[in-house]
C-alpha cells in the first residue's frame, strides 16, 4: 500500500473541446491538510468533482489508497471512503439536524427495504447505532443541542458545520472540504480551523479547496496551486508565498478583481 | 406501397401533423416563459371551434369576424387563467400547477358542456370542400387552410420574438426569470403575454381545424395530449421544433397505418408515436447530462 | 410503530380509531358506504405508493393508474382464463408488476422533472393502448367478467361487508409498511433524494438504484390494489386505468400532501367522497364545481389540504398550550 | 407530536364522513312513491348517448306522473351520472341500491359500464334494465337472473348487414372501426359471422375515439380491392370516415353501424352522408312506417313529444333504448299491488319484468322470457339509406 492515500496521474478533463483540467499530477499524504487553490476557472471544483466521481475522466487515472477508481461511481467512491462537502452547504431541506447526519451512516450501515418495512430486529440495531453515532458527530461539530431543528433554519455558519458532521458520518478516510471558509465571520473561521484540526486527529486526511488564503495558510502542510487546469506549483506554505508563478498569478487577478 | 399511395399517407400526416403543431405551439411558448405544462391547452382549441361554430352557425356572424370574436374572447380567457389560476398560486410546486390547469380544462370543459351542449358540431368550410390533386395526393381545401395557418403561424412567431423588443423580454425572461428582471422586464408580464399568445394560436388553430375534424366540448382532451407528446419531443424548446415534433408525430402515425404489418398497424399508431417520443427523450437525456456538466 | 409517541393517551386514541374502522360496515352504522370505502381503500394503497416516490424521494408519475391496471389485469387473466389461485395470481401479479417497473424503471429515471413526468405518462397511455388491444386476452374496451372471488379455506369474500374488511386490512399493512420505511435508513436515503441528488450520492446513496427501487415498489403496491380491485368488483375493463385515472391519482396524492403517508386516506378519501357523494348534489354541474374545487384547493393549498389542516391543528394548539 | 397530529386528522376526516352519512340518510323515502334509479354516461366518452336517454328518461317520469303516476303513485327516478366510467358506476349502484333503495335500475350507457355492475345487482338482488348492446350483458343467462336489456345486439345488426350485402352481390370489403368499446364490440362481430355470409375482409383497420383524421386508414383500404367499407363508431367519428371517404374520391359504398342513427351524423358529414347505409331502429323514420305496423303509433309518438321538447332533428335511437327500458318497467310496476318489503317488490318486479309479453317499443317488440332477457323478435331492425339528408328505407 501506497503511503499516498489519494494520487492523480495525468489527470485531464476536456469539456466540450474545453480543456478544464489538464495533466494533473498529485500525491495527497495520508493524515495530513492539503489545500488547492487557484484563481477562479482554475478548475479547482472542476479536480474535486474527479476525485469525488461526480464527473469521470477524460484520461489518466485517480488513485485512492493505491487503487484506481477512475470508473467508480460517487455512492461507491463514498463507500470506500471519499465524503465531500460542497460549495452550497446542499443540506437535506426536508429533514432535521439529526436526520442530516443519521443520512451521513448510509455506507456504514446495511439494512434495507425488507427489514425496514416489516421493522426486523436488525433495522432496531442498527437503527440505534445509526443514532448513536451521528449524534456524536453533532457534538463534535457543536450541533448537539440543535439536532431536532430543520435543517435549513440553521444559520449560514452552522449549515456548513452540519454538512462537515454529514460528510464525517460517512467514516471517511478522505474528507473533501469544498469552500469551507467561504461565508464565515473570522471567529467561525477560527473554530473551523480548530475543527479541522481535530478531524487529522481523529486518522482523516483532510483536502481543502480554499480561498481565503490566511486560512489555507494557516491549516495546510501541502499547497497546490491550480492555474488554468494546469498546476503550477506545490510545497508548503513558505514555499508557496514565495512562488514567483503564483505571485504573478494572483497579482494578475487583484488587478482585474 | 405505391409512390401515389406514400404520397398521400405523407401529406394525410402532414395534416394531421399540423393540428399537433398548432396545440403544441402553445405548450411550448408557455412553458418556455414560465415553466408551466398548461394542461388546458387543448380547451383553447375546443374553445376556439365551438365559438367559431357559435357565431357562425347560431348568430349568423360571416367568418371573418365570427373567428376575430372567438380568438379575441380566447384570449381574454387566456389572460383570465394566468391571472386568476397561475399567478395566485405563487408557491406551487410543478406538480400542483400541472393540477391546477387540470383542475381549469375541466372547469372550462364542464362550462361549455353546460352552456353548448355535448354534440359534435361542424362549421362550415372556409373554401368549400371539392379536393385538390398534388402529385397524385388528394387534398381537401381545409387541410391547405390548416397547413398554411400552421406555417404562417410559426413565422409569425418566429419573427415576434426574434425581432421585436417584446419577444425578446420574453426570449430573455424564458431563459432566467432573475436575469431578465435585472434588466427590467417584469417576467409577470412576460407570463401573461405567454398565455395570450397560446390561447390565441391555440384558438385560431381550434378555429382552422373544426371545420374539417369537427368538434365539441371534450376534443381538448384527445387534442390537447397529441400536442403535449409533440411538444414534449422538441423538450419544450423552441416553436419551430415543436411544430417539427408534431408534424413527425402526424407523418409517423399516417405512415404506421400504411405499413400495416406487425405492430405498424392503425391499432397502434397512438403507441407508436409515443414510443417514438420515449426514445427522443432518452437519447436526449443522454445528451442534456453532458450539457449540464459543462456548464 | 408508535414507539416514538410520547403521550399515553394515542394508544387510546388509535385503539378507539381502530374500533371505529372495524365497526364502519355493519348496517347499524356505516353499512350502506361500503363499497365507497372499498375504492377509497383501494385507491389509498396506490395514493400511498404514489406518495413515497413523489412525495419522499421527489419523483413524478404521471402513469400510476397503469401498474394498477398492470395488477388488475394480470390477476383477473390468471384467475379467471388459467384457473389459478385468485391468492397466488395476486402474488404473481404484485411481482410481475414490480419487476415489470424495475426494468422500465431502469430506463427512465435518468430523466427529470418534467422530463420524467412526459416519459411516465407516455409509458401509462402505452400499457393503456395495450389493455385495449390485446383483446384475446384482455377482452377489449368492454373488459372481462367472471372473475372469481377472494377466498381463504371455505371463508369466501362473496360480500362487500367481508371485502371491506380485506380492503382495509390491506391497505392499513401497506401504510404501515410505507410509515416505516419512511422512518429508516432507506427513507432517509429518499428523502435525501428528494433534497439534493449530488448530496445523497456524496454521502454514498445509489441515487439510480433507490429510485428505481422505489418506483419498483409504488408499482407494486398499484398492483396489489388491482388485483383487489378485480376481485372486488368481479369485472376488469380499461378505463379505470388511463390517464385521467392518473391524473386522479396524484390530485389524491397532493390533496393528502405528498410527504404525508397517512394524508394518502385523506386524499383518496376526499377525492371519492367529492366525486361519488357530494358532487352528485350538483347534477350536471359536477364538473364544474369539481374543476373549481381542485384549483382553489391547488392555488391556496399547494402544500395539501391534509397538510394544512395539520398545521391549523398543531397552531391552535401551541396557542390554547400557551395559556395554559 | 406530527404522527399525533396525522392521526388526529385522520380522525376528524372520519367523523366528518360519519356525519354525512346521517345527513344524507336522512332523505326519507316517501311510501307514496315508485323509486326508480338510472345509471347513464351523461358526460364522458359516450355522453352523446347518455344524453337522449337521460331526456328521454325524464321526459317520460313528467309524463306518468301528470297522468297520475302508477298504480296512483308517483314515479320518482333518481338519474345519476357515472361519467362513462366503470369504476364509478359501481359505486353508484350500490348507492342506489343500498341507500336511495329503489326498485329497480335502468342503465348504464354502455356494456363495460354495464358489465362492471351485474355482480352488484345480483349480489344485491335487483333488476337491472341494461341499455347497452353486448350479448355477454343478458349471457350466461343462468349468470344473468337479475339481468335484462332492451337494444338490439350487435350481432343483429351485423348479420342485417351482412344479409343486405348478400342480397347487393357484395363479397369482398374493408372494415374501420372504433378502438373503444361500441367499436371494438362491432368489430368482434363483424369477424366471427363474415363466414356464415361469405364475405372477405380484405383490410381490417382501427382508430382511437378523439381521432381527428381516418385518411390514412382510408388510403390503404383504398389500396385493396374491396367493394365496400363498413364502419362501427359512433356518430362523430363516422362521419369524419365518411367526409374522408369523399376528400379521398372513394367511390365504393360506405356502411355504418346503428351507432350513427341521429342527425348529427347527417349535419357533420354533409353531403358525404349521402348513400351510407346502415341498419337501425325504424324510430329514425317514424313518419314512414305503415300504419299497419304495431309500432307505428308508439314510435311517432315518442319522435313527436321527444322533439317538441328538446327541438326537431334531436331524435335518436339511443333515446329509444331508454324509452324502452322504462316503458317495460312501467309495465312491471303496474302489477305490483299491496305494500310489500323492498326485497320482496324488487323480486317481484323482476317476475312480472321476465313475464313482459309483446311490448311494442321503439326498437322492436319484446317478449321476455326466463331463457332470454331482450326478448326481442327478429326483424326489428332496418336498413337505412341516406339520401339527400334524409333517411330513407334501404332498398
Amino acid at each position: 500500500m501506497s503511503e499516498y492515500i489519494l494520487q492523480t496521474k495525468g489527470l485531464s478533463k476536456i469539456f466540450g473541446g474545453l480543456v478544464a483540467l489538464d495533466k494533473i499530477d498529485m500525491e495527497i499524504e495520508k493524515g495530513r491538510i492539503s489545500a488547492i487553490i487557484g484563481p477562479n476557472g482554475a478548475g479547482k471544483t472542476t479536480l474535486f468533482n474527479l476525485i469525488a466521481g461526480v464527473y469521470s475522466a477524460t484520461s489518466g487515472e485517480i488513485l485512492f489508497q493505491g487503487m484506481r477508481v477512475n470508473s467508480m461511481p460517487a455512492h461507491r467512491r463514498a463507500s470506500i471512503g471519499v465524503a465531500r462537502t460542497f460549495q452550497h452547504a446542499l443540506l437535506f431541506g426536508n429533514m432535521t439536524v439529526l436526520e442530516n447526519v443519521m443520512t451521513g451512516q448510509h455506507p456504514r450501515s446495511q439494512y434495507g427495504f425488507l427489514e425496514a418495512a416489516f421493522r426486523l430486529p436488525k433495522s432496531y440495531r442498527e437503527e440505534r447505532k445509526i443514532s448513536l453515532e451521528a449524534i456524536k458527530y453533532l457534538n463534535l461539530v457543536g450541533l448537539g443541542m440543535d439536532k431536532d431543528k430543520e435543517a435549513l433554519s440553521l444559520p449560514l455558519g452552522r449549515q456548513k458545520l452540519l454538512a462537515i458532521a454529514r460528510a464525517l458520518a460517512t467514516e471517511p478516510k478522505l474528507l473533501l472540504l469544498d469552500e469551507p471558509g467561504a461565508g464565515l465571520t473570522t471567529l467561525e473561521k477560527r473554530a473551523l480551523s480548530d475543527l479541522i484540526r481535530r478531524i487529522i486527529d481523529m486518522g482523516i486526511t483532510v483536502l481543502l479547496v480554499e480561498h481565503d488564503m490566511p486560512l489555507v495558510m494557516g491549516l495546510a502542510e501541502k499547497i497546490i496551486v491550480l492555474d488554468s487546469g494546469q498546476k503550477i506549483a506545490e510545497g508548503d506554505a513558505n514555499q508557496i508565498q514565495k512562488d514567483e508563478r503564483v505571485i504573478a498569478v494572483y497579482l494578475g487577478e487583484e488587478v482585474e478583481g | 406501397m405505391s409512390v401515389d399511395q406514400f404520397l398521400q399517407y405523407l401529406i394525410s400526416g402532414i395534416t394531421q401533423g399540423s393540428i399537433y403543431a398548432l396545440v403544441a405551439l402553445g405548450f411550448t411558448i408557455i412553458y418556455a416563459v414560465t415553466r408551466v405544462i398548461n394542461f388546458a391547452q387543448g380547451e383553447f382549441v375546443m374553445l376556439g371551434g365551438m365559438l367559431s361554430f357559435l357565431l357562425i352557425s347560431s348568430f349568423g356572424i360571416p367568418l371573418i369576424p365570427s373567428l376575430i370574436l372567438a380568438v379575441l374572447f380566447t384570449a381574454i380567457i387566456g389572460a383570465i387563467i394566468y391571472l386568476l389560476a397561475i399567478r395566485t398560486a405563487k408557491k406551487a410546486s410543478v406538480v400542483s400547477l400541472i393540477i391546477i390547469t387540470i383542475g381549469v380544462s375541466i372547469f372550462i370543459r364542464g362550462f361549455t358542456r353546460e352552456f353548448l351542449g355535448v354534440d359534435s358540431v361542424r362549421p362550415p368550410f372556409f373554401t368549400g370542400d371539392e379536393s385538390l390533386t398534388i402529385f397524385g395526393a388528394l387534398i381537401r381545401p381545409q387541410a391547405l387552410w390548416i397547413i398554411g395557418t400552421t406555417i404562417v403561424v410559426t413565422i409569425i412567431l418566429h419573427l415576434f420574438l426574434s425581432r421585436t423588443m417584446m419577444g425578446n423580454a420574453l426570449k430573455a425572461s424564458a431563459i432566467s426569470t432573475r436575469a431578465a428582471a435585472m434588466v427590467g422586464i417584469d417576467s409577470r408580464v412576460m407570463a401573461l403575454t405567454a398565455f395570450v399568445i397560446a390561447a390565441v394560436i391555440g384558438s385560431i388553430g381550434g378555429a382552422v381545424m373544426a371545420p374539417l375534424v369537427l368538434t365539441s366540448y371534450n376534443v381538448g382532451v384527445m387534442l390537447g395530449l397529441k400536442g403535449f407528446v409533440s411538444a414534449s419531443i422538441g423538450g419544450f424548446k423552441s416553436p419551430i421544433i415543436s411544430v417539427i415534433g408534431g408534424i413527425t408525430i402526424g407523418v409517423i402515425e399516417s405512415l404506421a397505418v400504411g405499413i400495416n404489418w406487425g405492430p405498424f398497424t392503425s391499432s397502434y399508431k397512438d403507441a407508436i408515436a409515443i414510443v417514438a417520443l420515449l426514445i427522443i427523450l432518452l437519447i436526449r437525456s443522454g445528451r442534456l447530462a453532458l450539457e449540464e456538466r459543462a456548464d | 410503530m408508535f414507539g416514538f409517541v410520547k403521550n399515553k393517551w394515542i394508544y387510546f386514541l388509535v385503539g378507539a380509531l381502530l374500533a371505529v374502522m372495524v365497526l364502519i360496515p355493519f348496517d347499524w352504522f356505516m353499512g350502506k358506504y361500503n363499497t365507497l370505502l372499498i375504492f377509497i381503500g383501494l385507491n389509498t394503497m396506490v395514493t400511498v405508493g404514489l406518495c413515497l416516490l413523489m412525495g419522499y424521494t421527489g419523483q413524478v408519475s404521471l402513469g400510476q393508474a397503469a401498474y394498477y391496471g398492470i395488477g388488475a389485469y394480470i390477476s383477473a387473466i390468471l384467475s379467471k382464463t388459467y384457473g389459478v389461485n385468485p391468492w397466488l395470481a395476486m402474488l404473481i401479479a404484485a411481482i410481475v408488476t414490480g419487476a415489470f417497473a424495475y426494468g422500465i424503471g431502469y430506463l427512465i429515471f435518468r430523466l427529470k422533472g418534467n422530463y420524467l413526468a412526459m416519459a411516465t405518462l407516455g409509458l401509462g397511455l402505452i400499457i393503456w393502448i395495450l389493455f385495449r388491444q390485446l383483446s384475446e386476452i384482455t377482452g377489449g374496451p368492454d373488459g372481462m367478467g367472471g372473475i372469481p372471488y377472494l377466498s381463504i379455506g371455505g371463508f369466501g369474500f362473496y360480500t362487500t361487508f367481508k371485502r371491506y374488511y380485506l380492503v382495509w386490512f390491506f391497505c392499513l399493512a401497506l401504510l404501515l409498511i410505507s410509515q416505516n420505511i419512511v422512518r429508516s435508513r432507506t427513507g432517509r436515503a429518499l428523502r435525501a433524494i428528494h433534497g439534493s441528488e449530488d448530496a445523497a450520492e456524496s454521502i454514498g446513496i445509489n441515487v439510480a438504484q433507490f429510485k428505481v427501487k422505489i418506483f419498483a415498489l409504488s408499482a407494486v403496491f398499484a398492483s396489489i390494489a388491482g388485483s383487489l380491485f378485480v376481485h372486488h368488483l368481479r369485472f376488469v375493463s380499461p378505463q379505470p386505468f388511463g390517464f385521467l385515472a392518473s391524473v386522479k391519482l396524484v390530485v389524491m396524492a397532493v390533496i393528502g400532501g405528498l410527504a404525508s403517508i397517512w394524508g394518502a386516506i385523506f386524499g383518496a378519501a376526499t377525492t371519492n367522497i367529492l366525486s361519488d357523494e357530494l358532487l352528485l348534489g350538483f347534477g350536471e354541474l359536477d364538473t364544474i364545481v369539481y374543476g373549481l374545487i381542485l384549483m382553489l384547493v391547488m392555488i391556496f393549498m399547494p402544500q395539501g389540504l391534509f397538510v394544512k389542516l395539520k398545521e391549523i391543528i398543531v397552531q391552535w394548539r401551541s396557542k390554547t398550550t400557551q395559556k395554559v | 407530536m406530527r404522527k399525533w397530529v396525522s392521526l388526529l386528522v385522520v380522525l376528524i376526516m372520519l367523523s366528518t364522513t360519519v356525519s354525512l352519512a346521517a345527513c344524507s340518510n336522512t332523505s326519507e323515502t316517501e311510501e307514496s312513491t315508485y323509486k326508480v334509479g338510472a345509471i347513464l354516461s351523461v358526460t364522458g366518452a359516450y355522453s352523446n348517448l347518455g344524453v337522449p336517454e337521460k331526456q328521454t328518461l325524464e321526459m317520460l317520469t313528467e309524463e306518468i306522473n301528470a297522468e297520475g303516476g302508477i298504480n296512483g303513485r308517483q314515479l320518482e327516478m333518481i338519474i345519476y351520472d357515472n361519467e362513462s366510467n366503470a369504476e364509478k358506476a359501481a359505486t353508484l349502484a350500490t348507492r342506489l341500491i343500498e341507500r336511495d333503495e329503489v326498485l329497480a335500475i335502468l342503465g348504464p350507457t354502455t356494456t363495460g359500464d354495464s358489465m362492471a355492475i351485474i355482480d352488484t345487482v345480483t349480489s344485491g338482488e335487483i333488476p337491472l334494465i341494461s341499455m347497452a348492446a353486448g350479448i355477454s350483458i343478458i349471457t350466461p343467462i343462468e349468470e344473468r337472473y337479475w339481468v335484462f336489456k332492451t337494444p338490439q345486439t350487435e350481432k343483429e345488426a351485423v348479420s342485417e348487414i351482412y344479409l343486405y350485402m348478400q342480397e347487393n352481390g357484395i363479397k369482398d370489403i374493408a372494415i374501420i372501426t372504433d378502438t373503444s368499446g361500441f367499436g371494438a364490440g362491432g368489430r368482434a362481430y363483424l369477424l366471427s359471422e363474415k363466414d356464415s355470409y361469405g364475405i372477405n375482409i380484405l383490410d381490417d383497420q382501427t382508430f382511437s375515439s378523439g381521432d381527428t383524421s381516418m385518411q390514412s386508414q382510408l388510403t390503404h383500404i383504398k389500396g385493396t380491392d374491396a367493394e365496400a367499407v363498413i364502419v362501427w363508431a359512433t356518430d362523430k367519428e363516422s362521419s369524419i370516415v365518411a367526409s374522408d371517404m369523399k376528400a379521398l374520391e372513394m367511390t365504393i359504398p360506405l356502411f355504418a353501424s346503428h351507432g350513427i342513427a341521429n342527425m348529427a351524423f347527417i349535419n357533420n358529414a354533409g353531403e358525404a352522408a349521402n348513400g351510407v347505409i346502415f341498419p337501425a331502429g325504424k324510430l329514425l323514420i317514424a313518419d314512414q312506417v305503415p300504419a299497419t305496423d304495431q309500432q307505428q303509433k308508439i314510435l311517432v309518438d315518442y319522435k313527436n313529444d321527444f322533439e317538441s321538447k328538446y327541438g326537431t332533428g334531436t331524435i335518436s335511437t339511443f333515446g329509444g333504448h331508454a324509452y324502452d327500458a322504462l316503458g317495460m318497467l312501467t309495465i312491471a310496476l303496474e302489477k305490483m299491488d299491496g305494500d310489500m318489503t323492498l326485497v320482496d317488490a324488487r323480486a317481484k318486479l323482476r317476475d312480472e319484468i321476465e313475464k313482459i309479453n309483446n311490448f311494442v317499443g321503439t326498437g322492436g317488440v319484446f317478449t321476455m322470457s326466463p331463457q332470454d332477457h331482450l326478448g326481442m323478435l327478429p326483424g326489428s331492425l332496418a336498413m337505412f339509406e341516406i339520401v339527400d339528408g334524409e333517411w330513407t328505407l334501404a332498398p
